[in-house]
C-alpha cells in the first residue's frame, strides 16, 4: 500500500487524469481532431499508476499502443501527449507517432509500438543494456494477454532467464485481445503461469487495485533489481471501452462490461477507501489540465512539409 | 450486376467458397465472433460455424504456417492476416515454406491457399500499419499475387485465388473497402490471373496504377483530358504474379510514353520493376523515360498533413504526366 | 517394449540400417558426391525408430533437416534417399531438396525442413486437417532441443491446445543446439515441462533406447488419438557425430563424446539384450542394401536443364 | 597492406571496433564456443568475454529486437544472423522497428546497430539456406544497406557501418569468405557508404554487378576485352543505401550502355531498380535497352547443375554484353 495519504492521493489524483485524459481524447477523436486507431485505457489505470509507480527515475517503461496513460504516469506533461494525438509538431512524438507510438525518452518511457508483441525483444536489449552499463536499472515491459501469444513472448522470456536480465514482464490482462476473449485465445488462462516453462517465475495482482498493483510489482521490481533476473506479472483488469474508438464490442455482453464498470472501477474503489478526499474539487483541477491539454494541442503547428524527412537518417 | 462495396465482394466471394467446396475455410484473428477487423468475414461465422471460419491467437506466423499444413493435406485455407504490416511476422512461412514447398519436394506437395491482407495509408494509422508491401511479395517466385482495385475484381480474384492450386498472397486496400462497384452476380464469375485491365483507353501515354493507385491513375486521367488535352491510357494489372506485361507493352507502343503509379515506398518497388521490364522489351517505343509516381522514403508519418504528402494524389501523377510532353 | 522378438530385431535392423546409411553419407560426402549441409542421426537412432515404429501407417510424421532416418524409418528405399543426396532426379524429392529436404508423400512423411522451427507451425496444419476430415491420424512432429527457442514453439503450442489438435510434439533433446550446449540456450532445461505453461503436458523419453522412446511414444499417441489435444515428449539422446560435416566439434570434451558413444551406444546395447541375434550377418544384408542405394544413386541422371521450373507452379 | 581473406577482413574488423569502442558488443547464434557459423567471429570469445561476444538461443527475430533495444539505450550492437534466409524471421522487427524507431519517434532514440549476415548461392544449400534478399533491405527506408566484395570493403564498410549512428544491414557473401585481397592496415581505414568503385574502366558498356556479382562482373569485362574488343566498365555500388547513383549515371552517359548483374530473384530486384534509375536519368544517353542478367526466378533447387543454372556466371553476363552490339 501507499506510504502516506499523500502517496495515496497522488495516486488517485494520476488515475482520474488519465481516466480524465482518455475520456477527452475519445472526444477529440469524435470530432475528428484525432486520426487513426485509438485506445484508450479507461479501467485499466491501476494497473498504469501501480505499475509506474513502483519504478524509480532510473528504471525505464516500454508499452503498447494504448500507451497515453504509462506515459502521463510517467510525468510526461498531458499537454504533448494531447498534441501527439492531434498530430502537432509539439507532440512528444512530434506527429509522426501518434496514439499508438508515443515516446519520451527524458522519462525513461520507451515507447509505445503498435505492433503485437514487438516490444518484448526491445525490453529484453534494454534490460541487457542497463547490465552491460553495470547500473541498477530495471525495465518493466507492459504488453496485453494477446501478445502473450507471439513467438516473441517465448524468445524473450527464454532469453531474459538465461541471461539473467532485470526486467519485469507485465501483462495487462483485461481478459480480450480485441474482441477475442482469454479463453478463446490462451489454453493457460492464467497467465502469469506461462514463464514457468521458460524459468521465469510469475506472480498475479489484482489490476482493479492500485495498492494490490503497486505492492506486487513493487516486489517483483525489487526482487529483480536485486537478483538481475527476470518476473512475469499478471495484473487482472477489465477494459470499459471498445478496443479502439472503432469497436461496436459486439463479443461481450454489455451486463458484463456494466458490471465492472459499477463493481470494480479502480478509482471510485480506491477514492472510497481513501478518507478526505474531495474529488469534485480533484476533478475540477484535472478538468482545467485536460483543457489546457487541448487548447495546446489545438494550437499547436502541425509539422512543416519541409520536416517530412527529418530524423529519418542521423547524418554526418 | 448489383451494385456492392469492395467489402461486401470479398464477403460474397467468402461465402459463396466456402458454399461451394467443404474443404474451404478461415482462419485469422478476430475474423469470427468480431467479424473482422475491417468487417470482409461480416456474418461468416453464424453461416458456416467455427469449424469452417476460425479466430485465432494473434500468432501470424504460426496461423500462416499452419494454413500451408492444411493445405499439404488436402485442405484450402483462406489466411487472414489483419494488415500487410504484420505479415512481416509472417515472412518466414510465406517464403521460406509456403512458397518454396510445392517446388523442393518435386510436386509432391501442393499449397492450395490464400494469405489475404489490406494495405495502405489515408487513416493515420502511423508507422506501423500503414504500407504497401506488394513489391516484397512480388519479388518471391513459388507464388501469385493479386492486389485488386474494384469491387468486382475483388470478388473475382478472390474466388480465382480460391480455386487455384498455387498459394496466392492477396493484397487488399484498406481504402477501398467502402468502395462501391458493379459486381457479376453469376457465382462462377471469376477474374482470371495475368489478366490486366484497360480502365481508360488513351493514345498519348500508358499509366499503370497498382492497388488502390489503379483508381488515382483514372482520376488523373480525367483530369488530363479536361484539362491538359492529354489521352492517357489506364492500365491496371490486377495480378502482379503471373504479370500481364503484353498488355502493358502493346500500350506502350501505342503511346511511347508511360507513368506508373504505386503507394509503396521507391526503391525496389514494382513500379522500378516494370520501368525496367518495359523498357528492356519497348526500348525503340519510348518517346521519354518511363516516370514513377510513388510513396516517399520514409516510414509513413502519423500526422495528417505529411501523411498526406506521404503518398500519391492525382494531381502529382498529373505533373508527373505533363512533364512528359 | 516390443510384443516379440521380430518386432525388436526389425527395430534393430533399422536403427542399424540408418546408421549405416548415415555412415555412408559421410564418405560421400567426404568424396564430393554429396553437396551442402549434411546432418547426420547417428547416435539418435533410437529416437526415430521408438518413434516412428509408435505410428500408424496413416499417422503423419514432419521433421528437420535432420531426417535421412525418419524417411527410412517410414519405409523410404534407402536407394531414393541417397539419390536426393545425391541430387539426383531419382531422389525422394527429385533432387530439390537434398539432404535437409527430405520427402516422402506416399508414407506420409511431411518433409524435413531446413529452417529451424519452421515445421511446427505445419504439423499444428496437418493435424488440423485430421481433424477437419474427421479421421482418427495423429501428427508426430519432431523438432530439436535448440528449436525449442524458436517463437513458433510457444505460438504453435498455444494454439494446439487450445484448438485440441492431435499432434505429438517430439523434441528430439541432443543436449546441443550446432555448438551451444542446452544449459548454455535455455534456462529451462528439462525441456517437456516447456509446454505446461501453455497447456501442455509433457513425457520424458529415454531416447538412448529404443524400447523406452517406443512406449512413451506410444502412450503419447494413443492419449492423442483419443483426447484430441496434444504432448510434448522429450527424448534425450545425444549425437555422435558433428552438427553437420563441417563441424570440428570445439564446444564439446572428445571424452563426454567418447563415453556416450561407449556406454550409450543405442545400437549396441540394444543387440545385447536381445537374443540370437547375428548382428554380423544382419550388418552383411544392410551392407548390401547400402551398396545398392549409392549405385543406384550413382547410376541415376541428374534432372534435365530443362526440367528446372518444374512444379514450381501448378498450371490449370 | 596485408593479404586476407574476406573473413578475416571481417574478423579484423570486428576486432579492431570491439577494441576501440567499449559500447560495441556482438551478438548470435554460436558465434562465441563456436567460433561463427562461418568463423567470422573466430577468437572474438576468446579476445572479448562472453560480455561482449555473445552466443543466442535460436531466436532470430527476438535477437536482432534486442540489440535494437540495448542500441535505443546507448550500446551498439553488431548482430549476426547466420544467413539472410533466416532473416525472414526477424523481419518484423528489422523493418517495423529497427528501421522506423528513429524516424517515428522523432530522433529522440537512435538505434546505432549493425545487422551482418551472409547470402548466396553455389554450395548447393537448397531452397531454404541459398537466397540472395538485398532487395527486400533495399525496399525499406530508415536503415543503410551495404554489399561488400572484396575484403578492403568488407572491412572498410563493416567499421564504418559500426561506427555509423543509423542501423545498417551489412550483407555478406558466402562465396567470398575465403576470397583473398589487400586489405590496408590502418585501424581507421573506413570505406564510406554511397561511394560505388569503378573496378574496371571501360568505354563501351557499363556493367554494375551487386554482391558477389561484382567480381563476376569484372571476370566478365576480361572476357569481353580480350575476346570481343569490348571495353566494359566494372562499377561496384558497394553500398545501395544509400547509393552512388551520380558514379554510375556519369559511366553510363559515357558508354551508353549499361548491363546489371545481380543474384538474386529477377522481380523487383535491385537490378530493377537501377534499371529505373538509370533510364529516368540518363534516358538520352541509352543506345539500347538497359539489360539485366540474374537469378533464375525460382527457389534455389539443392541439386548442383541445376544450381549452376540458377545463379548468373560470368557467361551470361559477356553473352547479355554481346547481344547489345
Ligand atoms: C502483430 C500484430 N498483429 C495484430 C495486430 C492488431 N491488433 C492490435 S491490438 C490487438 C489485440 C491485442 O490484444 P492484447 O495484447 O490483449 O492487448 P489489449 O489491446 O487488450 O490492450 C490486435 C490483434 C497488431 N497491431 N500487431
Ligand atoms: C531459423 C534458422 N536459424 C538458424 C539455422 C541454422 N541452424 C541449423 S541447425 C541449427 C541448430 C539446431 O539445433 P537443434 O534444434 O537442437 O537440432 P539438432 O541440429 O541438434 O538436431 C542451427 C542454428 C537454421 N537452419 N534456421
Ligand atoms: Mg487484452
Ligand atoms: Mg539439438
Amino acid at each position: 500500500m501507499a506510504d502516506g495519504l499523500d502517496e495515496a492521493r497522488e495516486w488517485l489524483a494520476t488515475m482520474l487524469l488519465i481516466r480524465r485524459f482518455e475520456e477527452r481524447a475519445g472526444q477529440m477523436y469524435a470530432k475528428n481532431k484525432v486520426g487513426g486507431f485509438l485506445h484508450l485505457a479507461i479501467g485499466e489505470e491501476a494497473t498504469i499508476v501501480g505499475a509506474v509507480r513502483a519504478m524509480r527515475d532510473e528504471d525505464y517503461l516500454i508499452s503498447t499502443y494504448r500507451s497515453h496513460g504509462h506515459a502521463i504516469a510517467r510525468g510526461t506533461d498531458p499537454k504533448r501527449v494531447m498534441a501527439e494525438l492531434f498530430g502537432k509538431a509539439t507532440g512528444v512524438s512530434g506527429g509522426r507517432g501518434g496514439s499508438m507510438h508515443m515516446f519520451d525518452g527524458e522519462r525513461r518511457f520507451m515507447g509505445g509500438y503498435g505492433i503485437v508483441g514487438g516490444n518484448l525483444p526491445l525490453a529484453a536489449g534494454i534490460a541487457f543494456s542497463s547490465d552491460y552499463r553495470e547500473t541498477e536499472e530495471v525495465t518493466v515491459c507492459v504488453f496485453g494477454d494477446g501478445a502473450a501469444n507471439q513467438g516473441t513472448f517465448g524468445e524473450t522470456l527464454n532469453l531474459a532467464a538465461l541471461w539473467k536480465l532485470p526486467v519485469v514482464f507485465m501483462v495487462t490482462n483485461n481478459q480480450f485481445g480485441m474482441g477475442t476473449s482469454l479463453e478463446r485465445h490462451s489454453a493457460q488462462t492464467d497467465l502469469h503461469k506461462r514463464g514457468e516453462g521458460y524459468g521465469v517465475p510469475g506472480l498475479r495482482a489484482d489490476g482493479m487495485d492500485v495498492g494490490d498493483t503497486y505492492e506486487v510489482m513493487s516486489e517483483a521490481i525489487e526482487r529483480v533489481r536485486a537478483d538481475r533476473t527476470p518476473i512475469l506479472v499478471e495484473a487482472v483488469t477489465y477494459r470499459f471501452a471498445g478496443h479502439s474508438m472503432a469497436d461496436p464490442e459486439e463479443y461481450r455482453e454489455k451486463d458484463d462490461v456494466k458490471e465492472w464498470r459499477e463493481q470494480h472501477d479502480p478509482i471510485k474503489n480506491f477514492a472510497e477507501k481513501l478518507e478526505d478526499v474531495d474529488l469534485e474539487a480533484l476533478d475540477e483541477e484535472i478538468g482545467a489540465r485536460i483543457d489546457a491539454a487541448v487548447e495546446f494541442a489545438e494550437d499547436s503547428d502541425f509539422p512543416t512539409p519541409e520536416s517530412i524527412y527529418d530524423h529519418l537518417y542521423v547524418d554526418g | 450486376m448489383a451494385e456492392l462495396r469492395y467489402r461486401e465482394a470479398l464477403n460474397q466471394a467468402l461465402r459463396e467458397e466456402l458454399e461451394r467446396d467443404e474443404r474451404v475455410f478461415i482462419l485469422g484473428e478476430d475474423i469470427g465472433v468480431f467479424q473482422g477487423a475491417f468487417k470482409v468475414t461480416d456474418g461468416l461465422l453464424e453461416a458456416f460455424g467455427d469449424k469452417r471460419v476460425r479466430d485465432t491467437p494473434i500468432s501470424e506466423n504460426t496461423i500462416v504456417g499452419l494454413g500451408v499444413g492444411a493445405a499439404m493435406t488436402g485442405l484450402r485455407p483462406i489466411v487472414e492476416l489483419m494488415t500487410v504490416n504484420f505479415s512481416l511476422l509472417a515472412m518466414d512461412q510465406i517464403v521460406n515454406h509456403m512458397a518454396a514447398i510445392p517446388y523442393m519436394f518435386n510436386g509432391q506437395a501442393r499449397v492450395p491457399m490464400v494469405v489475404r491482407m489490406p494495405q495502405g495509408a489515408g487513416h493515420q494509422l502511423g508507422p506501423t500499419h500503414s504500407h504497401c508491401l506488394e513489391a516484397i511479395y512480388l519479388h518471391v517466385p513459388g507464388m501469385l499475387l493479386a492486389v485488386p482495385s474494384t469491387p468486382a475484381d475483388a470478388k473475382g480474384l478472390l474466388k480465382a485465388a480460391i480455386r487455384d492450386d498455387n498459394p496466392v498472397v492477396f493484397i487488399e486496400h484498406e481504402s477501398l473497402y467502402g468502395a462501391k462497384g458493379e459486381v457479376p452476380e453469376d457465382e462462377d464469375h471469376l477474374v482470371e490471373f495475368g489478366q490486366a485491365a484497360i480502365r481508360r483507353e488513351g493514345t498519348d501515354v500508358t499509366i499503370v496504377g497498382i492497388s488502390r493507385m489503379a483508381i488515382t491513375a483514372q482520376e488523373a486521367a480525367e483530369t488530363l483530358a479536361e484539362e491538359h488535352d492529354i489521352q492517357a491510357e489506364v492500365i491496371d494489372p490486377r495480378t502482379l504474379r503471373p504479370l500481364d506485361l503484353p498488355t502493358i507493352l502493346e500500350s506502350v507502343r501505342k503511346t511511347n510514353r508511360c507513368v506508373i503509379v504505386e503507394e509503396g515506398w521507391p526503391h525496389g518497388g514494382v513500379g522500378a520493376n516494370l520501368a525496367a521490364l518495359i523498357q528492356e522489351q519497348a526500348f525503340d517505343h519510348l518517346d521519354a523515360p518511363i516516370l514513377r509516381v510513388s510513396g516517399l522514403d520514409l516510414p509513413m508519418p502519423y500526422s495528417k498533413p505529411l501523411e498526406q504528402l506521404a503518398f500519391p494524389h492525382a494531381e502529382q501523377v498529373v505533373e508527373t504526366v505533363k512533364s512528359l510532353f
